[in-house]
Formats: structure tokens, C-alpha cells, sequence
């Protein structure tokens, strides 16, 4: 059962992961997206320090988001997509497979984007890093069940990515609001956290038990 | 072990199949003839749970499929127009996935005789996307080999194939048939299906009519 | 590509000779009032500066020569000219970097310069990941070589609209430093003109044995292929 | 010829165009962009009119990103694509229309999101749009240009968005930066625009004289 | 009107064509025969200069193809396993696109009375995605009527069509072949091309040979 989702997740992340290149790529689209970043806003140091909750959470939806579109593209292929379906494990086996996958390259990218942002802004807060990543690991996990839900939701839909956007964005905010909330919290000395991460959990645990149970409905036809 | 009752299907507005009954039974090989368009593909969608079916019935092995759409997925096997495979992945990869997703413990070596048994061992480590028409579809029935189901759905499974690919079929779905397997099968090639025993019928307008004399009122 | 292998011998040889010259330059030469021992970075640092750029050049022509030529001995050169003016390109910045510490108090700044190289540094390992993500290696080749064109088109331009966008802000503090470049005379030029020569012939050094391993990965695969088909 | 190239712009875009809910579901993207920009970084108005022109290129380039994914989407199924190169039109043709349809959705969102940011961010510059308008629009023409020619060269490429943004990003900067400094000009009153748009310009004429070669180049196989 | 001179081809390392000859005349048709992966697909790849050829000469009409591949284009029409078709696009739709692309100024009446030939009126304005295997193939192939090639590549056209279709399509090819056309077409099926006039070949290692009594010695 279990075996079958990490084989799906397997299947999709494989190609990507076993080539060593994978990592240092996930490295350098962190780093282009920075230079973007720098380019677009010129922050100075002072800047930096306050814009880099909303860099991170933009990134990691960012990420996502293109992230998404990837999910089910193996599955576009001469009905592979079918395929998966008659298989006898439960649907939400194939969910679980696929939200894993996606889950992991986006883990990758927040892994490589934090420190990096703190050498190229010069954002002294090196003892927070674990704190930070946990508040975006909390968050990714229900952006990315969400996501893949939506990914499956709208395979074949004409201009799917807008749609995707369209879809994910609103549904995300508070997910956004909070987790740019709790790292600002852990970056100023008097900062609150636990409210926002008690609202990111709650956000997680809601998509979380939903999206494998809405995506079985979704492929009845 | 399988049987139909007053299986009805609807696109919009548009009834592709209205009441269609049939029952198969074990070793016996059912082969659906019909123009293009007259709802062969429908047919075999929904008796592979694919297309859920809102009226009628459908017992596989008394098992009601409308219900426990679950535990039929694992003892049918549909190999349709599309093969399922994945271009990025080898032959040998692709047949461990299958494996895995319908939970069935093979070693590699197993594996490999099934490519062997089509004949692909040369291509069993090329990814699957260079492959050519006839090969695709080989690998795509070599899963039959594997997965031993209770009832195997065919849509058009001689396309692509050359002579030595058909006779491979055949002389597969027969070992299979005496076996105690069941086939459904859509085609438009009476002269290749001859060499299974099999009854054939003809669908049209939505209806299921068996053709008593297969030999003269086939469609081709 | 039997020329790679008769050159690499004495390339290797010379590459040697000229970098124990310039080391032993680099050790005589005295150390930098303002600067202390720090300085002797530069004499890593310009030399694959220089590098870095002259690899891209070299790419460019190699992928010109490809597209037009159809040689696949183009191709494998350009394919080791990018790895080389990657590691060239990163060591640039590390060492920068590094110097960066001590000199300026931070280990990046978004100057011109350093942007420029940044943007550099994304664009070869775009070219390298492009070359493995297709499938087809032809499609591969051909693919990178067009957009190394493209990019060899466009670094002029990144480069100055850098340099506009960055001295048209900030205040000089960070060109300053650069400014001490104009100072590099008397006994820091001899070993600093030296090391370049070596470096560019260790660059060269480095494309000959890389294009000799990718060659030799190329033949082995194809030695695969006909295993695998024997009869075809 | 050109008929051609408007006959595959306008399949690709004739499905979205056709249907009025793309001009609405565009404004929605447009408003969800907004609003992420909004959580993630809360600018003051005097902040926000600093970070306007960062915002409306870096949603311009997230928009192109995410539109590449579609550029050759219709193209996959069925071997499309290879039909479109078996037609008797020159490869460069097949490139422009390409690029057209893609030109022409990229430029609907810079119109929606240029009034809506303006009045979400209380930045009051409504005289300046045209000029701004010209400017996003001068830098799209080389943007989507570049990215219909990299959607091509990565069709069917292993973990394709994170290449395209990894590709696209850095090739871009000098169009990044001109763009961002030539809106900044606009913005303010002493601000200097024509060097910006000249650089704008060049990067338009480099890349929109090179991709339809590079084009016929990439097809032949 | 084609010749063909030592066409070679091989992907990566793997030599799929050794030295094709061939020449077709006008009212000529050539059935390719050949075990699944043996190049068939491929040589209709190249004639259609998808592929580039590399080694060996390809005249069409006495044009260099290598050379002047966009002349060639606007000769020939190739319909392959893949239908070429956009699922989001009607009928009517699919074909003024392919009719533009070609820069044919067809009306619309002319493009319906074609899909009228295939027997699609009934579904000429419902988005292709959702016909069945054989309706797609049938659009696909009323692209010839449209074009009025002088060489018309086919790669196993009888898969998916039912016997009126098959019909059909012999019908239409035996009025091109009579009006001057060639053909040339990758088949497993002698049963349904028996109908049409033709010189069989066989493909095998690379190489191409005539078969002298197609009865007989043809593969299936
Ligand atoms: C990551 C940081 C740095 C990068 C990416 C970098 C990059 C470069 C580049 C691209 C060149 C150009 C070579 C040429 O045009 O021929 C250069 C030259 C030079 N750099 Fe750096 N640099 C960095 C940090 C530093 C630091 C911290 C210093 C010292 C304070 C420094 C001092 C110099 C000097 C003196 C030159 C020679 C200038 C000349 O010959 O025109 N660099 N560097
Ligand atoms: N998802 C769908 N939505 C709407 N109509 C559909 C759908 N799938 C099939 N149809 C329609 O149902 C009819 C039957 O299609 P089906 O694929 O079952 O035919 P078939 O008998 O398999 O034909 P063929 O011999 O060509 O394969 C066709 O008219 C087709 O257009
Ligand atoms: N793009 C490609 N890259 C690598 N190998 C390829 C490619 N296309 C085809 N091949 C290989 O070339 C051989 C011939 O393929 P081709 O499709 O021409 O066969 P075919 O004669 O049409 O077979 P079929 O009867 O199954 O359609 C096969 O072994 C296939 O794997
Ligand atoms: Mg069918
Ligand atoms: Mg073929």
C-alpha cells in the first residue's frame, strides 16, 4: 500500500534525484530567483532583514507553483494517467504518491534558498535558520497537498497555470498570512509565533485530511 | 463470472450505449465488432472501472463492481488504445511500476522474461519513448504475463503488431483461455482474432447483438 | 580529437612550469602595506576572472563551429569549455568572496562586477543542465550550443547594464576598492601578468582533458549501444 | 505566410479569447498576484511606490514563466507539433506565431495588473501609465521572444519549469534591470529613462532578429 | 518521381537504415513491410523530412529534398501513427487549420463536404477530444482529400478503421493512384491492402527488398 505510494513518488522524482545535477539546479534557480529579487527591489541591508519573510513565503509558493504544473506531466503521456487509476490501490495512495514527490522538491528548494538569502543580503540570523525552516516545512506541507489536488484537479484544463494561480493563490492567503507572520516573529527579538503556528497547523491538518478524500471523488467519472 | 445487466452510458446528451446484457464465462473469449464511434472503447472504459456506471449492473466474479470498485481493479487487466507506459522510464522500470501498483512481488529476472517473451530483451534497458509503434504495444501486453487477472480487457490489442507479434498473442490469450481466464476484446480484425475460439458480437445503435455466424456476418 | 592527446603531455608540462614560475613570484613579491598577506588572493583571483571570461568566448566559437560545421569534436569541446569556465567562473567568486571579508566587511555585495559574474556562473550551469535534461544527445548539443550563442550575444549586454544600473546608484565605496586596481604596479604587475599566461594555459590544459573524458564517456556509450544491437 | 503565423496564434489563443471568463479569470491572477505581494511583503504607500516597478516586472516575468509551460502545451498531445513542422511554411513563421499568442496573453495581464496596483497601493501616477504600459510592453516583446524559443528547446525535458526559470532568469537581467530602472525614471519626477529604454531596445532587436533562426536551427533533426 | 539513393539513418550508435534504393512512379503504390522496429516508421519519417537525412539522396519530382525541404513539404503529405489533431478544435476547425498552415484558401463547404467523405458530419462540430480511436483516424486521413498531394505517405492507415472505413479509404486511394499520385505506406495488414494495386517490399536489417509474389511470401 505504502510501497505503492513511494513508488509513485519514486517514479516522478527518480529521474530528477538520481542525477546528482538535480541539486545543484534546485541551487541555481534559488540563486536566479535572487538576483531577480535584488534586481527588482534593490533592498539595502535594513530592507533585506524585513523583506526576507515575504522573500521566502513568495519563493516557496513561486516554487510550488511551477512545481505543480510538473506533478501529473509524466501522466499526460499516453494515458498513463488512467493507468495509475486501475491500479487496485486506493485513490488516495495515488495522492499520497504523487503530494510526496512534489512535497520533496519544494522541501529542497526552501532547504537551499535560506542560507542563501542570508550570505547575498547579508542577513545576520544564523541561529534562527532552524526555526525558520520548520515554520516553512509547516506551511509546505498543506501548500503542496492543496496544490496537488488543484494540479490534478485541472489536468487538460486550457490555460491551466493561470487557472492554477487563480485557484491556489486566494485558497493559500491565510496560509501566507501566517507563515510570513511567524518568521517575522522569530526575526525581531519580541516577535509573537505561536498564534501564527497554531493557525498554520490547523491550515495543514484541514487540507491535509481533505485533499486525499476530495481527490478519490475527483477521478470518479 | 461476468455479467451484465441493462448497462446504460451517456456522454451530455448523447446515449452511447442503452441496455447492453452479456455474461462471460471462465475460458471463454467475448469479441465486440462495431463501426467506428459505436461505443466499443465505452464499453470496455466501464467494465474497467474507469467510467463509473450509473445504471445497471456489473458482477465480476460475484463481486459487485458498482460497489467494491477496489478489489475488481485487482483482478481485471485492461490494456486499451493508450499503453500506460512511460516514456522516460525502461521497459524493465515500467513493468516493476506496474508491479508495484497492483502489489505484486516480482523479482527482475521475472521481469525480464516477460520482455524476453515479447521479444524486446535487446530493448529491455532503452528508455520506453524511442520505441517504436508495435514495440510500445508489446510491452504494454507483456503485462498480461504478469499480472495473471481473472477477466482481460482488449481494445484493438492486434493493432501495431506485426506477424510474429499476432501469432505471439494468440497463441498467449489461448494458453490463457484454457487457463480458465476470461477476454473481452474490441477489434476491427476478424482474420487475426480467428485463431481463438471466441464468440463474437456485433454492437450498434447501442445495442449488444451476438453474430451467430461469425465467419459471414462480420463486419469486415 | 587526436590532436587533444598529443597536446596534453606538453600542455600539462608548460602549465606546470609557468604556475611554480608565478608561484615563486607570487612568494617573493612583497606584501600589500594596505592590504597585508590578503593580497596575495589576487593572484588567484584576476588570473580566473580573466578565465572565466575567455572560457565563454571559447564556447561561443566552439558551439558556432558545431551548429555550422556539424563536428562532433566541436560539440565535446564546448561541452568541456563549459564545465571548465564553470569551475573558473566559481572559484572567481569564491576567492572574491573570500577577499571580500576582510576588505569590505561582508562576504557579497551586489556590485556590478560581482553580479555580472553571478549571472555568468547561472548561465553555465544552465547550459550544463539543458545538455542532460534532454533526452536525445544530438537535440542535447545542439540545443546548448544555440543558446551559448545566445548567451556569448548577451553578455555584453548583461555586463553593461550591470555596470549603468550599479554606478548610476550607489555611491563609489564599493568601486573605490575596485579603483585599486589602478595601483597594481611595480612588483605585483610581473607575477599578476605571469599567473594570467599560466592560467589561461591550465584553462586550455583543463578543456583538453575534460574533452578527452568526455570523448573516451561518449565512445564507451556507443560501444553500449552496439552491444546492445549487435546486428543492426 | 504571416497568415499562417496568425492562424497558430490564433488557435492557441482563440480557445481563451473566444470565452469571456479568460479576460476575468485573468484579473483574478492579476488581484491574487497582488494580494500574495501584499501579505508577503505589506508595503507602506510610500514603500509601494518604491517597489512598483519591481512588482509589475517581476509579475510580468512570473507571468511569462508560467505562460511558457502552455506556449507548446496544445502542441504535445498527439504529435502535434511534429504536424505544425511538416507544414509548408517557413520554421521561422511557425516561431512568430507561437510567440504571438504567447506575446498577446502576457501583454492582456500587464494591463490588468498596472491600474489594479495603482489603486490596491494608492500610487498615484495615472498620467504616467501609457508611458509605463510602453515600457513593460517593449520589454515583453524579448522576454516572451527568449521564452518561446527556450519552451521549444525544452520541450520534453526532465523537470522542465525549474530549467525554463533557470534558463530564462539570468538571460533576462539586463531586460530586468532596464525595465525596472526606465519605470523608476517615469515614477519620479527628476528620474532618467531614455539610456534604460535604449538598453530595453537593443535586447528587443538581439533577441527577436536571433530566435526565429535559432528556431529553425533547434526543429531540424 | 521519388528516388531514393543509399538512404542511410541510425539514432545514436544504432544503424536503423543501411543504403535504402527505391523508386516510385506516379500512379504507384509501395507497401512497406517489416517486423515491428525494423524502420519503417522511420524511412516515412525521413521521406517526410521530419528527420533529416544524412547519408544518401531523396528526390521528389526531380527537387533535391536534402536541400529544398520546404518545396518538398508543400508536395507531399505524410499521416503517421499520431493523428496530428487538436483535441480542443472541431473537425471544421482541425482541417482550416491544416488548410492554412498549407496556405490552401478552401471554404468552409469544401471542408465539411470532406468531413461528409470520412463519415463524420454527425460530430463535424464537437471538439476532437473526445472522438474514438477511429474517428480521429478517419479526420486525420480526410486531410488527403484536401491537400492533393503528389506523394502520400501513410504509416499503418487501416489501424483503427472499421470495414466501411477501410472501404473507404481503398476507394480514395485507388482514385488518387488513378489520377497520377503516389504512395507509399508502412502496413502489417496484406488483407486490406490486397485491394489496392501495389508493389510490396519487404524491410528487414535495414534494407529493403521487393517481394516477388505478395501472396506468398509477405509476412503475415
Ligand atoms: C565575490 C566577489 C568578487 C567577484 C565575483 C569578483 C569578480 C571580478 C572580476 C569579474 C574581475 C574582472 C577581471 C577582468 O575584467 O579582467 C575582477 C578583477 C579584480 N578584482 Fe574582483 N571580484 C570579487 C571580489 C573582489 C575583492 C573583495 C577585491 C579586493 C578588494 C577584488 C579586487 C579585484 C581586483 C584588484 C581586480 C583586478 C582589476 C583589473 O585588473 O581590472 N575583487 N574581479
Ligand atoms: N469522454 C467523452 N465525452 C464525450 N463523448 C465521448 C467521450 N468518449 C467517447 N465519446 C463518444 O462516444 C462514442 C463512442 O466512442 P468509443 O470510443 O466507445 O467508440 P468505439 O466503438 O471504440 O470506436 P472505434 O472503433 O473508433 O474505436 C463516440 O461518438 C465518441 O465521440
Ligand atoms: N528517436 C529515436 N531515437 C532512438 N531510437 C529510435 C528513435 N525512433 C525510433 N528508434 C528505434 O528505431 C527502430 C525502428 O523504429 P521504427 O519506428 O522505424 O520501427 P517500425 O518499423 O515503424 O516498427 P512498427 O512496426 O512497430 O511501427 C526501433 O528499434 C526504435 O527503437
Ligand atoms: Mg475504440
Ligand atoms: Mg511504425
Amino acid at each position: 500500500m505504502l510501497k505503492a505510494a513511494y513508488r509513485i513518488a519514486w517514479k516522478d522524482v527518480a529521474g530528477d534525484l538520481r542525477r546528482r545535477a538535480t541539486l545543484s539546479s534546485m541551487l541555481f534557480f534559488a540563486i536566479s530567483v535572487l538576483v531577480v529579487f535584488q534586481a527588482a527591489f534593490e533592498p539595502d541591508r535594513k530592507e533585506a532583514v524585513r523583506l526576507l519573510p515575504g522573500l521566502l513565503w513568495a519563493t516557496t509558493l513561486f516554487t510550488t507553483l511551477v512545481g505543480l504544473g510538473r506533478v501529473f506531466q509524466a501522466e499526460e503521456e499516453d494515458g498513463a494517467f488512467e493507468g495509475l487509476l486501475l491500479a487496485s490501490v486506493p485513490r488516495g495512495v495515488i495522492f499520497f504518491g504523487k503530494w510526496l514527490g512534489n512535497l520533496l522538491l519544494t522541501l529542497l528548494v526552501e532547504l537551499l534558498i535560506l542560507p542563501l538569502t542570508m550570505v547575498l543580503f547579508n542577513v545576520d540570523a544564523w541561529t534562527q535558520v532552524p526555526a525558520i525552516l520548520g515554520i516553512l516545512g509547516l506551511g509546505t506541507l498543506g501548500l503542496t497537498g492543496l496544490g496537488t489536488l488543484l494540479a490534478a484537479m485541472t489536468r487538460g484544463a486550457r490555460s491551466r497555470e493561470t487557472l492554477l494561480a487563480l485557484l491556489l493563490l486566494p485558497l493559500t492567503a491565510p496560509l501566507l498570512i501566517s507563515g510570513v507572520q511567524a518568521v517575522a516573529g522569530v526575526l525581531q527579538p519580541d516577535g509573537v509565533v505561536a498564534p501564527w503556528l497554531k493557525l498554520l497547523i490547523i491550515f495543514d491538518l484541514v487540507y491535509l485530511a481533505m485533499t486525499p478524500w476530495a481527490f478519490g471523488w475527483l477521478v470518479e467519472e | 463470472m461476468v455479467r451484465l445487466e441493462g448497462l446504460q452510458h451517456r456522454f451530455g446528451q448523447q446515449k452511447i450505449l442503452q441496455g447492453i446484457n452479456l455474461e462471460v464465462h471462465r475460458g471463454e473469449c467475448v469479441v465486440l465488432y462495431g463501426a467506428n464511434g459505436s461505443g466499443k472503447s465505452t464499453l470496455l472504459a466501464l467494465l474497467s472501472t474507469r467510467l463509473t456506471i450509473r445504471v445497471g449492473h456489473y458482477f465480476l466474479d460475484d463481486i459487485d463492481v458498482n460497489r467494491y470498485g477496489d478489489m475488481a481493479r485487482d483482478r481485471l487487466l485492461f490494456v486499451g488504445h493508450h499503453t500506460h507506459l512511460y516514456g522516460h522510464l525502461t521497459p524493465v522500470e515500467n513493468l516493476l511500476f506496474f508491479a508495484d501498483l497492483r502489489g505484486l512481488d516480482l523479482s527482475e529476472s521475472r521481469l525480464r522474461q516477460a520482455i524476453d517473451a515479447v521479444g524486446l530483451s535487446r530493448s529491455a534497458d532503452k528508455p520506453v519513448q524511442w520505441f517504436s509503434a508495435g514495440m510500445r504495444k508489446r510491452l504494454a501486453l507483456a503485462r498480461m504475463l504478469l499480472a495473471e487477472p481473472l477477466l482481460l480487457l482488449l481494445d484493438e490489442p492486434y493493432s501495431a503488431l506485426d506477424a510474429q507479434g499476432v501469432g505471439w498473442l494468440n497463441a498467449m490469450l489461448n494458453r490463457y483461455l484454457e487457463s480458465g481466464g476470461a477476454v473481452i476484446m474490441a477489434s476491427h480484425d476478424p482474420e487475426r482474432v480467428a485463431a481463438l475460439p471466441h464468440r463474437p458480437h456485433h454492437l450498434a445503435r447501442g445495442q449488444l447483438s451476438s453474430m451467430a455466424l461469425p465467419g459471414e456476418s462480420e463486419p469486415c | 580529437m587526436n590532436i587533444l592527446k598529443k597536446i596534453q603531455l606538453p600542455l600539462g608540462l608548460l602549465t606546470l612550469i609557468s604556475l611554480a614560475v608565478g608561484a615563486w613570484y607570487v612568494y617573493q613579491a612583497p606584501a600589500d602595506f594596505q592590504q597585508g598577506g590578503a593580497v596575495r588572493i589576487l593572484y588567484v583571483h584576476v588570473p580566473s576572472a580573466k578565465m572565466a571570461l575567455l572560457s565563454y568566448l571559447f564556447l561561443t566559437v566552439a558551439s558556432v563551429l558545431y551548429l555550422w560545421k556539424r563536428w562532433e569534436g566541436a560539440d565535446i569541446v564546448a561541452e568541456a569549455a563549459t564545465a571548465v569556465g564553470a569551475a573558473f567562473t566559481a572559484l572567481t567568486l569564491a576567492s572574491g568572496a573570500i577577499w571580500g571579508k576582510p576588505m569590505w566587511g561582508t562576504w557579497w555585495a551586489w556590485d556590478a562586477r560581482l553580479t555580472s559574474m553571478l549571472v555568468l556562473l547561472i548561465i553555465y550551469k544552465g547550459l550544463m543542465v539543458l545538455r542532460h535534461s534532454l533526452d536525445d544527445p544530438v537535440k542535447g548539443a545542439r540545443a546548448t550550443a544555440i543558446l551559448a550563442i545566445i548567451g556569448g550575444v548577451d553578455l555584453p549586454i548583461i555586463h553593461y547594464s550591470v555596470v549603468w544600473w550599479r554606478t548610476l546608484h550607489q555611491p563609489p565605496s564599493l568601486t573605490a576598492a575596485e579603483n585599486s586596481s589602478v595601483h597594481i604596479s611595480g612588483p605585483l604587475l610581473p607575477p599578476l601578468l605571469i599567473l594570467s599566461g599560466a592560467f589561461i594555459l591550465l584553462g586550455l590544459y583543463m578543456v583538453t582533458v575534460k574533452a578527452r573524458q568526455i570523448e573516451a564517456r561518449r565512445r564507451l556509450d556507443a560501444l553500449e549501444a552496439a552491444r546492445m544491437h549487435p546486428d543492426e
